[in-house]
Order: C-alpha cells, then structure tokens, then sequence
C-alpha cells in the first residue's frame, strides 16, 4: 500500500493530517473513538460539578462554577465536530454514550459530595485532564489538535480556579479545611487512574504512540502528574492519602503507591458508584428533549421548503 | 434610600432567581447548544443580579453584601416577582416550552422596564440597565426563536408551547401593577405594558400561537412578590440556594 | 306525598335518617354535594400543611405535622365512606374534584408560606371548621352526622396543637414573634370566609337549615367563630388586621368588619392564589396512580377467580 | 461509648431518613389509604429515630438532643445506609413500585437486624429494637403486599416492579456489610443475610419475579453511607430538612 507507507511517513515525520488526507481505516476508527470518549466526557462531566450549581456557597462561586461547567458543553461542541470531521455523526455518538456503548473518563463516576469537590475536581482532575492533554495539542490529526489547544487553555484556567477555591477553604474555618482534606482523600485515587492502566496492562497504547495520537505512556504521564502536584499540596496544607509518596531523589521524581486497580476495572466496567446515575440522567435529557429536536427539525424544514418556492 | 434599598432588591431579586432556576437545566438541555445558552443567559442574570445587590447593600448602608443579601435574608424580605421563581422545567411544573414561555415574557418586560431606567437617578442602577439591555435583547431574542420554532414546529412542540404560555401568562399583571416604591421613586410600569404586549402579539402571530386566556394570578390580601409574599416554590428554591452558606457561619468563599 | 310528609315530620322532631330510609331527591342530591366537598377540603388539605412536613423545624413538629396530615386522609375517607351511604361512587367524586366540578373550601386556595402557617391553620383554620362542624354533629343523615363526631375530636385536638405551636412561637425569638403576626395577618380574612357568603347572599342555607342539613346561618357562626377568637388572639399577643374589631357590649358581640368578598368569589371561582396548583397536584397524584390501582383490581380479580375455581 | 454513639446514630438515621423520604408520598399517594399507610409508616419510623437519636446524645454526653443532631450535622456525619436516602419516588428516581421494593428491603433487613438487638448491652436501644419489631412486622407486611399485587397484577404493574427492584438491589449489599464499629460491638449483619434472602425470596415466588440482578453499588474510597459517605441526593434531602431550623438559630419550637 503506497498510500499507507505515505502516511507513516507523514505521521513520523510530525506532519499533520487533514480531513481530506487519506488514512488508514485503524487510523480513522481509532481517532473517532478517542475523540468522542473524550467528548462524552465533557458532557457526562458537566453533571458531577452541575451538582453543585444551585447550592453554591457565594454569588462569584456561582458565577465561577455555571461558567466552568458551560465551557465544558462547549469543549464537548467542539470535541462532536472534531468527529465529524472524521465522517462520524453526532446523534450516532450520543446514542452510543446514552446506550453505554461508548465510555467517558471513570473519574466522573464517583460523586461530588461536598463544595470541596468543586475545588478537588478544578485541581486534581483537571490537572490530570491537562497532564493527558498538553501532548495532544500536538497529536497527528489536525482538527482534534486545534480543539486540544483551545481546550488545554481553558482547562488551565478552570484548574487555577479549582486550586485558588481550596486556597481560600484552607485558609477558612476548621470545618472548611475538614471539608477540603476529605474531598481530596476522596479523589486522590480516582485521579491518578484518570492516567489509565499501568502500560503493561494497556491495550491501545502502541499503535496510538505510533500513528502519534499519543505521545506518552500512561506511567509516564502519571508521574508526571504526581511530581507535579505533591508541591502544589504541601503549599496547599492538604496531605496526600498514599503513605508511600515520597521524593526519589536518585529517579528525580516521586515514588507513589498503586491505585486499586480493581476498582479502576469496576468503574471501567460500569460499576463505579455513579456510573448508573450519570448514564440516566444523559439518557433522561436527551429524551426529554427528543420533542424539542424533532420540533426544530420540521420548523427548519418547512422554512427551506417556503424559501425553495418563494 | 429606604425606596432605593427596596427597589435594587427588586431588580436584584427578579435576576438572581430567574438565573437560580435557569441554571437548573444545565445538564438538561435537549440539545447541547441549548445547554451553553440557557448557563449564559443564567450567567447574564446572575451579574446584574450581584451588582443591584450590592448595590442594594451601599444604599442600605448597614454593611451587608451581595451574599449576606442573597444568602441570608429570609424568604419573606425577597422581592422578586412571581414569574422568576415558579417551576418552568425542567423539574416537575414545565418543560423547555414553558421555560422558553417564562424567558420571552420576562425578557421583553425587562427590556422595557431598564429602557425606562436609563435616566433614572441613582447612577448605578442605570448603569445596570444600560448594560443589561445588551443582554436582555439577546435573552429576548433567542426565546422569541424558540416560541416561533415549537409553535411552528410539530403538533406536540404546538401544544405544549401553548399551554407553556397559559402556564406562564398569569403572572404577567403583577409585573405591570405599580408598587408603592416605585410610585414613590417616579415609576410607572403600566406604562409600557402596550409595548410589551405589541411584542408578545408579533412574536405569537409569528410563530402561529394563541395570546393566552388564563386570568391572572390572584394576590394573597392584596400583596405578591414585590412585598415579599411568594409562591410555595419559592421556599424550595430558597432551602436549596441557601443551605450550604448557613450551614458553614463564618466562612469565607 | 305521603312519603315526603313523613320524611318531613321526622326531620323536624330531631329524627336522624339512615341509609336505608326514604329520603327526598333533593335532600340526598344536597347531602352528597355537601359531604363531598367536605372530604375534597380534607384531601385538598392535606397540601397546604404537607408541604411542609419535609422542613418541620422540629423532629416533634414534625411527628405532630405528619400525624395530623394523616388525620385529614382519614377524615376524606370516613366523609366518601358517608357518601357512600347515599349511592354515591368515590371514584365519581374524585373526577368531579379534579375535573373542577366540584369545590373545596376556599381556605385551601392559599398558599401556605412559613412554618407559622401551620399553627395558623390549626388555630384559625381548624377553629372556624368546628364552629362550622359541630352543629352538623347533630345533622339530620345519621352517617353524617356519625362521622362529624368523630372528626370533631380530631379536629378540636388538631386546633388546640396549631395554638400551642404559635404560643411557643411567641415566646420565642422576635423572628419567630413576626412569623406569628405575618401569617395571622394573611390567614384572618380567609378563615373568616370559611363561614360562605353572608347570609343575605347565601342560595342554600334557607332548605338546608328545613331539612335540618344545616342549623346555623353562615353570619350566625361567623359571629360565634369572632367572639371565640378574639380573647385567643389577645392571649397570644397577635393583633388581628381588622380595625374594626371592637367588643359591643349592646350586643354581647364583637363587632367586625367584612372580608373582602370580591376576593371570595373570585377563590370560589378558581381563581384563588393556589386554585389551579391545587388541582393539579391531585389530578397528578390521581393520574400517576392509575396504574397502581389498576394492578390491585386485576390482581384482586384473579385472585377471586383462583378462589372461586378452587 | 464512642461506639455506642455511632450505633445509635446508625440506626437512627436509618430511621429518619427513610421517614423522610416515606413523608414525601403525603397527598402524592395511588389512593387515600395508601396515604394514609405511608404516613404511619413514616410516623413509626421517625418515632424510632427521636428515641434513638436521643440516646446518642445522651451517649455522646455533650448535651446534643434529637433537634441538634437531626438538623445542625453535616452530611458527612450522617450515618444511615444509602438504602435509606436514595430517592424511590414520588419524584425522580423511582415509583410507588421501587418506593415499595424499598420498603420491602429495608423492613425486612430491619426486622433481622432489631432481633438480634433484642439482648444487645444497651437497654435502650434494645426496648426501641422490641417495640421497632411490631411497627416494622406491619411495613413489611404491607410491603409485601404490595410487591405481590404490583408482580402479579398488569403487565404494566409487573414491568415497573420488576424494575424497582433492580433499581434498590444494588444497595443490599451495604446492609450486611458490617462496619468496624458493629464488629466492636459485637454485631455481624451477615449473620442474618440467609434469612433476609429466605424472605425476600419468598414474596418474589409469591409475586411471579425474578431475584433481582444488579451488581452492588460501588463504594468510594471502600466506604459508604455507615462511614458518612453518601449519595449525591443525600445533600439535597438535608438541605430541605434543615433549611427552617438553621434559618432561625436560637428559636424553640
């Protein structure tokens, strides 16, 4: 296949593929679920924070927290269009999140169960987001790395937010400060398996790295994100539950325990403590609005039809 | 300033709860545009609403702030009109036509009513109509799209996007009867009733709709929203909205 | 009419009448219209109070709360029971209720606003039934008059209970002292419409009181629900919002000022505060229902089918 | 004693909770008698949790009565199962069939587990366990009445309750999972988990359904409603409970 070998070449040489470019059948199917994993995780993600919206302890925290959770149904708009560009549609995408068929990042399947976790889910998750996502703004396929940038900025923003929220908790009351330190041993954890199986258990990970969609294996993301946050926690004044974080000063990095990764394959499985919850309330929106939709549709069809014969 | 305080919490109020109940479609929105749309009209409410309220709190000049006023105030001492606070969807009460109903008639009657306080004395309430106008025609506009879409749309988006209006349209008298403070302060919203209604009937024939028939909402002894008398939603809303502040004395956020 | 001679003879010496004696048309069309709207108004009741039986503000209150709640399904039930008694169907009436057909008291049309409202609807409320009630203790329908007894206890007890909730009120906090005023200021009026229409106004009362239906006149027990009250009020510390309120020694009387009855018709009309909410919170409560009871009847039927074949 | 504390608040919350939760169908219920029936049961229930909650107060030893601990704790001190808060209708989540399943569930794991506190150390929770065993023999009664009708009654009815129970099965397994501070005490709920399933086996043949399938719920972090962590309705249900009674601080009632 000479097409193929052109292809290769064009990837490993840091090229970047276009819609129209020809590419390997693997290649396409291979992006479009990645893409639309990511995408549904914008969108399932919008509930465990959404949660927190009508209880929101101040008026800018509110603001901050509807704005937040706003630009995560836009990153998941412009995630559905990057797929589009891969020839997937969209309706076809959401019925295979609504019928489990396509999964979204397990973090979103523990709740959100204090304020706290507003702020938990802005640093540590969002951090991790960012961690597995830097690179992809320079991932092979064009249009998901153009979404990736603008993406990986607004991410940065919410992160910051996230982190600057557990600030003014910790330099709060002794019940806010309780309240911090039990949401983060609450998602500890679960962040650090937002990194995905360790790489010896990691199905996908080759091909990916190959075709560069992505750049770096799940270990070395991982301890990326740990040697990363372990200074942001010390000056945050929260301790991290894993008794064997230490500072490696031979590796340069810090060791870390292991997540339970049973648990991992649980909530991978569709077993996590939320997962039931978040797939019917997606389930439950989007046949609510199925009138709605159908309504525009014949609205904006009747309306072409008048201006065809006008 | 007594008249003052009252009238900023009136604005203040009608905003903050309308974006209290808007935000509750964030993650249930029939289609993901729509999601975006309803957080930003929420977002735009709930920024007019933080500077009446703190405005509302300089004017009173006891020290108390937005959130003192927004979180700790009981619900008897809200102003907000009825139409903000009752349950348009997507909870029990409506659905995305009555939602759409309550946003096209609150936001024409908005437009009017801020139109009216442009030149109004305090310079920091007409600084927030001025601002807010921008805003609101766009709030405006994307319901008066939406009521032409489902009333013009299919047979079932007709019906419903009907009864959202008979829904909704009861509560339309109170926001055009004059209360004492705004009659103290020079107002009149009677006056712009005819032009509210001039643009409901162009948005309702355009979109092949009814003007609505159910009569007004009654008054508990002659007194509504503006003098602190609510519907029974208003309590839940309140409960939910303020609970998490009260429940933490002294923190800061 | 040998018949109705008799009926008439035996009404008028205090006789009571029993299911299974003759009765007029008229006289059995009048007591199902009214024992029926008596038990709309104890299940329409249970609205205003129920809602807030999830935010009682004390375990306590909230046991009394919800025991009296169930009081008043209890009392809709003895009432259909009576109704019963003359011919009529409870799933009749139940459409007639939520169909608007039929009415309910009025009192019910207004919204219940703080926790005070609990304890005014207990004293004011639930005081005005029994100045309406207690006469019908003695009612010419012996099933009627049967069940009256009974919800009178309760309900006497229920009144006493709303008085102890705003006399520990008021010995409370000032807030808690202006919660208590606030609502006695929304509820006075109101109960004082409870007695219908003045008597000049009144279309039923002159047959009604004949057959011995009712014994008072509407402004006869208006007057009698005044003179109770007003020393209540004045042991409570509330004023009451009519300054026309004054003792007349002439009469041996309070003399008071008149409701608002353009108001009255209009809640009578449907068109109360709570008018349409009310309904519609039945009519859903009946709808959803449907199913539910359908089971229990085809459940019921096969069973007796199995027994029968047995 | 620390223990003895915890216990009570266990089983008291257990209590109030669901009484909560039950008190929701009042005026919602399928006919007046069930009204009336739910009201009782919910009534029992909250009678069991006044005493109970009292004893831990009495416990704890810091002058905490039933108020202060039903409305001035967080959610992360609420110790009930998340069986108990989990929303079964009549609003979203759930139907008079899953209400039922519930109801069925819980009495039953009650019933197992106030019988093997009938000797316990603590007088008083053992004379709440006797008198909490008459009150919850009728719950399950009636439960399981209705289970029977709803399994075998339409096909309509069959499908929903088939549905509630899968809906309430996966918090089963929470109920018999003992927690450090029942070890302690010497309590091992998996004692009675064979007698639980005898049961509930029992009304599913009578009923014509199938022993539920869904997979127990997730912990978080290997902890569950026993350890304080809930389920995200469970912030929603406090913050309506206790709205009124942190509002007023300082009032009696």
């Amino acid at each position: 296949m000479d097409l193929e070998a052109e292809f290769e070449r064009a990837v490993s040489g840091e090229q970047r593929v276009e819609p129209r470019d020809w590419m390997p059948d693997g290649y396409r199917k291979t992006l479009i679920r990645q893409i639309a994993q990511h995408a549904h995780s914008e969108i399932i993600g919008m509930q465990p924070e959404g949660n927190w919206i009508s209880r929101a302890p101040s008026l800018r925290r509110k603001a901050i927290l509807l704005a937040k959770v706003q630009d995560e149904a836009g990153h998941g708009l412009y995630l559905y269009a990057a797929t589009e560009t891969l020839g997937a549609d969209r309706g076809e995408l959401t019925e295979n999140l609504v019928n489990g068929r396509q999964k979204y990042s397990s973090i979103f399947n523990y709740p959100t169960l204090s304020y706290a976790d507003v702020g938990t889910i802005g640093w540590l998750v969002d951090g991790a987001a960012i961690c597995n996502q830097v690179p992809l703004c320079r991932t092979s396929y064009g249009p998901y790395a153009r979404a990736m940038i603008r993406i990986c900025k607004e991410e940065s923003f919410h992160q910051r937010q996230g982190y600057e929220l557990l600030m003014t908790m910790m330099s709060g009351t002794d019940a806010q400060r309780a309240m911090v330190q039990e949401s983060v041993d609450r998602f500890w954890w679960p962040s650090l398996m937002m990194f995905g199986p360790p790489d010896s258990e990691s199905a996908n990970t080759e091909q990916s790295m190959k075709w560069r969609i992505k750049r770096n294996t799940n270990d070395e993301l991982r301890q990326k994100f740990v040697d990363m946050t372990v200074p942001q926690a010390e000056k945050l004044g929260v301790t991290l539950p894993d008794p064997a974080l230490k500072w490696n000063p031979e590796r340069g990095h810090y060791d870390f325990g292991q997540p339970d990764w049973d648990e991992f394959w649980q909530v991978v499985g569709g077993n996590g403590p939320a997962n039931a919850q978040r797939v019917a309330h997606r389930r439950k929106a989007h046949e609510d609005g199925e009138w709605v939709r159908a309504a525009a549709a014949a609205h904006a069809a009747r309306h072409a039809r008048q201006e065809g014969v006008a | 300033r007594a008249d003052l305080f009252a009238y900023c919490l009136m604005l203040g109020d009608d905003a903050l709860v309308l974006s209290q109940r808007l935000a509750e479609w964030c993650s249930r929105a029939p289609e993901l545009e729509e999601d975006v749309a309803l957080a930003n009209i929420a977002l735009d409410l709930l920024g007019q609403a933080r500077l009446l309220l703190t405005r509302a709190g300089e004017v009173e000049g006891l020290g108390r702030d937005e959130d003192a006023l927004a979180y700790l105030r009981d619900e008897r001492d809200f102003r907000n009109v009825h139409l903000a606070e009752i349950e348009c969807g997507p909870f029990a009460g409506g659905d995305f036509a009555t939602t759409m109903a309550r946003l096209l008639v609150f936001s024409t009657w908005k437009i009017a009513q801020y139109s009216a306080l442009l030149g109004f004395a305090d310079p920091v309430v007409a600084a927030v109509a001025a601002k807010g106008l921008k805003e609101l025609a766009y709030h405006r506009d994307h319901a008066a799209q939406w009521v032409v879409r489902l009333g013009d749309g299919t047979d079932e988006s007709h019906r419903r996007m009907q009864a959202g209006l008979e829904r909704v349209w009861p509560f339309v008298e109170e926001l055009f009867a004059a209360h004492p403070v705004e009659q103290r302060l020079g107002l009149d919203p009677a006056a712009y009733r005819a032009e509210f209604d001039s643009v409901i009937d162009t948005v309702l024939a355009a979109a092949g709709l009814k003007r609505p028939t159910s009569v007004p909402a009654a008054r508990v002894n002659g007194r509504a929203g503006r003098d602190g008398v609510h519907t029974e939603a208003m309590g839940y809303l309140l409960a939910e909205m303020q609970h998490l502040h009260r429940s933490l004395p002294g923190a800061t956020w």
